[in-house]
């Protein structure tokens, strides 16, 4: 058995669906066995409350709780597990940054994002604009979707506080040069937000050699439940930051005229968190560190590359993202002239392949680009050759079909 | 998945390659964009009314092939009708793709969607330029 | 096999634990088989991102999520599905209205809550006073911990825009007259939030009866998978309101100057939702719904009197909450002299009991009350006399254990 | 669940009653105040300082039976002693609960808070004095 199709076999959803290529991994990897075990084995186990705990189950589920933030933290190469902070998801991490890191701005200052970031890094900076009277900068791409990093150097001001970039793009797969942009950073002191929703996958991170100040992702993309994610910030900064949301467990002291803070990581974990699905995170993330990334790394990018390969020889399609020589994640946009990327999708479904048709969340960037809408194939461990074969000739297929 | 995938019949393809309607107006009683921001359609329906009837229509369509062949469809069939029979013609449609309900007699081009129904998350594109069009007339003030 | 152990048996966690005796469902309340089983299937056999579905995956996995809503809807007896929003937990539900209800509100409005709500009710209140310059007002409650309500004429004012208050307080059981806030509200014209936190493990509820305009619950305190919770709001309400997160899902377009908003209730579920939690919710809120709640009801009462009159001869305990006349859930809360709730908690542990002791996220309630901290045993549908008998003994082992 | 509960032997119930060292200075070196949000302990812990040394400690404590033990034994030990041998101690006590170092010879006392090594969430709450202890010092600007 191909590595690729032992590692297949260890997803139920994929192990349940033997016809299915699923080429749509950027919008939801498929959650690994050892963590939907862990879920469950939580909920019939330890299921409790957690902080407060005065009965042994309470104290099996804090600790479950405290261990999977420590997986994290080991996982991002965090100094320590107090850097990390449970949320709901990334779109949630970012919002926090923005609305709790937002509140320290003053009225003047500006926050630099790009053009190719996903609606989730985009969107809360324009309401963070309209409500706070920062400025608001954009970094242009180019043609191929690629951050332009020689505009930096008119965009990074002595002003700039922030700068919130994507460590990876969901439509083009290209990896932002993180170095650069903390490079641009540090020379005005600003800080650094690296959206690492797509990186996950990709196997494990090191914030302290990215040398970030903040880190967001989701659980769902990588392998664990969905309904959790992570936002990893610098101790000194998350210090320095008021409260997002307000409730139980943020807290340290409630009387009805005033309250104050816990110290971070609680501050910023209002209520109840996501118990379970945080243990069945750690799961996913213990499971991704004993595996030989290496190895995984250079099958994703061989299928990447045949992927691209394959899809060029088709009449009329246009690949999006970035040149050859630039390092890119295996997810692959095109747009077939004439076609309407849902009919394409639809028709690739029928040939048992789950692509994703649309805007992806990413309107400013395929804006740019030139295109309202595109098709994506987005590749992950458990993806081999056939998924790839199967996938151009489905294309192929659908170029026969719709027209 | 060997079977043929009959939601791309050709009457679909012809239909939305025709384009019927397809341009702008001079002046319009109505008009009216809609679009469905999660797969990115959109419809920029005009019409113009005589006597609560539609007189001309014109379209400019960015879609999926069901969202055009609808929007081609009332272009070569709205002229003529009102505003209750254009609504009519939407709940038929509706009907038919969220339960197969019968093809209505005076309108039987609807059957080319009848495959959508296993398809709901395409029921919105196919019923975008029906939309659109209601609220062009609803804009162009046409009493029901 | 009693009813009582019959429900037991559906639950993996207790079934799993014989000798346990549960009464911490205020805290968290077990997970029923059927939402567990949910959570699994789904993850096993619909995984996918929802929303912009083209692949099959991704089309079940949009209905189920449209089901799940549909059955929140069902249990609420909303009106529409679309007035059912998902978040990530209550205080999640409760800060998205602080914050997207809030933003509707002009300096000099007030907002009303009460001295009994729990610090998700309360802190982002606070958090609104400080940010908005809103007028934050504060029902007293009587010497039992009930909302004086009394004190409403003086309290609800022409520049009252909300009032914000627990349908059943965490601590003391006690259930607010919902009907006499509501009525209070409509005379000028302000809207009523109730926090559904502690009710809806009590049975579906009837927000249209109710008379409200929003409310806010937990999955994990209604037999469901935590990591999910719901805001339910009146369309026209919700209509009226900015968004509170930003990020994929919720817009209408995106571009680099400005974004505009998708309706609700996609307008205020920024990112990907929690889909497999809200499918677990759907589960076991459909459970619910087929219920005999008649019978439960007068079994967790009769339960509840048992444990009060036991309590109450407990030489040095004193019960917090209300007179008997009033409608109480089963929560019961106590404080022996001398003795730290810990302290006794841990005592009771060791017996097989899992009570919880602590502020119970309530400091301003219990600074009213006139203690910092207590024990509190909270009974659900799966407890029965064994339950009650073994707290009264293990309470008297403790007192003798620590004096 | 028929094993005794040894967290709570007579030697812990006895220093916590002793409460000694419960009250208030005249004039303080300096003092500090600790919370456990999460169970609602509180130590209001003071000191003086004379030469280095603590010449005086007084706290008044709300708390578990584990919280008054420690702050009792500290009321009763800590005279005499600098910052270094409390920080010393301290990292004992963390030790012992987190996993059952040994009990430094000149704390044999310390043995009384072994059984809590199997309940880690009590053991903030029996360091909390010890915080406090070593936040007053440090405010009372002793050198290390
Ligand atoms: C680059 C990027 N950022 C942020 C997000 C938002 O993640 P989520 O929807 O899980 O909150 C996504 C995925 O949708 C993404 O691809
Ligand atoms: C009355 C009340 N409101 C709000 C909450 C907050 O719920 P969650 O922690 O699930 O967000 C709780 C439970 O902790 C509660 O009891």
């Amino acid at each position: 058995m191909s590595e690729a199709s032992r590692l297949r076999a260890e997803f139920p959803l994929l192990a349940a669906n033997p016809g299915l290529h699923y080429l749509d991994s950027a919008a939801t990897a498929q959650i690994h066995r050892t963590a939907l075990d862990a879920v469950a084995h939580h909920e019939t186990h330890r299921r409790a409350n957690v902080l407060r705990g005065s009965h042994r189950l309470a104290e099996a589920a804090d600790q479950a709780f405290d261990s999977a933030r420590r997986s994290v933290a080991r996982f991002l190469n965090a100094r320590s597990a107090d850097e990390v902070i449970f949320t709901s998801g990334a779109t949630a991490a970012l919002n926090l940054v923005a609305q709790a890191f937002g509140a320290t701005l003053q009225p003047g200052d500006r926050v630099l994002i790009s053009l190719a970031e996903h609606h989730s890094n985009f969107v809360p900076w324009q309401m963070l604009r309209d409500r706070a009277g920062i400025a608001l900068d954009i970094l242009p791409v180019g043609v191929n979707g690629e951050l332009d990093l020689a505009a930096l150097p008119q965009l990074v001001t002595d002003r700039t506080r922030l700068i919130a970039v994507t460590q990876c793009s969901n439509v083009t797969g290209a990896w932002t040069d993180v170095a650069a942009i903390v490079a641009a950073a540090r020379a005005v002191d600003a800080r650094v937000l690296l959206d690492g929703a797509q990186a996950v996958q990709h196997g494990p991170q090191d914030v302290q050699a990215l040398g970030v100040d903040f880190y967001a992702f989701s659980g769902h993309k990588a392998f664990a439940p969905n309904g959790i994610g992570v936002l990893w910030g610098r101790a000194g900064v998350l210090a320095s930051m008021p409260p997002f949301l307000g409730g139980g467990g943020m807290i340290d002291e409630v009387t009805a005229e005033k309250s104050s803070w816990a110290e971070p990581p609680r501050r910023f974990e209002a209520g109840t968190p996501p118990i379970a699905q945080a243990v069945g995170l750690a799961a996913a993330l213990d499971w991704m560190m004993a595996l030989d990334w290496a190895t995984i790394h250079a099958r994703e990018a061989r299928l990447c590359q045949q992927m691209i390969d394959g899809l060029q020889r088709i009449p009329g399609l246009r690949l999006l993202g970035p040149e050859a020589s630039v390092r890119r994640a295996p997810i692959v946009s095109f747009d077939i002239a004439g076609l309407h990327p849902h009919d394409v999708c639809q028709v690739l479904d029928h040939h048992g392949l789950a692509l994703r048709g649309g805007h992806h969340c990413a309107q400013p960037l395929l804006a740019a680009l030139g295109v309202d809408t595109c098709s994506r194939a987005s590749l992950a461990l458990y993806n081999d050759e056939a998924d790839v074969a199967a996938c151009l000739d489905a294309v192929a297929a659908a170029v026969a079909t719709l027209t | 998945m060997s079977e043929s995938l009959d939601l791309y019949q050709d009457a679909i393809k012809q239909m939305a390659a025709a384009a019927h309607g397809h341009g702008q107006l001079q002046s319009a009683s109505g008009e009216a964009k809609l679009n469905n921001p999660l797969c990115g359609d959109r419809v920029y329906m005009q019409v113009a009314l005589a006597g609560g009837r539609i007189a001309a229509i014109a379209h400019q369509t960015k879609g999926c092939l069901l969202c055009k062949a609808a929007a081609s469809l009332l272009g070569a069939r709205a002229v003529g009708l009102d505003i209750s029979a254009i609504a009519g013609t939407t709940s038929a449609l509706e009907a038919l793709l969220r339960e197969q309900a019968p093809v209505p007699p005076d309108w039987p081009e609807l059957a080319m969607f009848l495959p959508a129904h296993a398809y709901p998350s395409r029921h919105k594109c196919t019923l975008l330029p029906f939309r659109a069009l209601q609220a062009a007339l609803r804009q162009a003030g046409a009493a029901q």
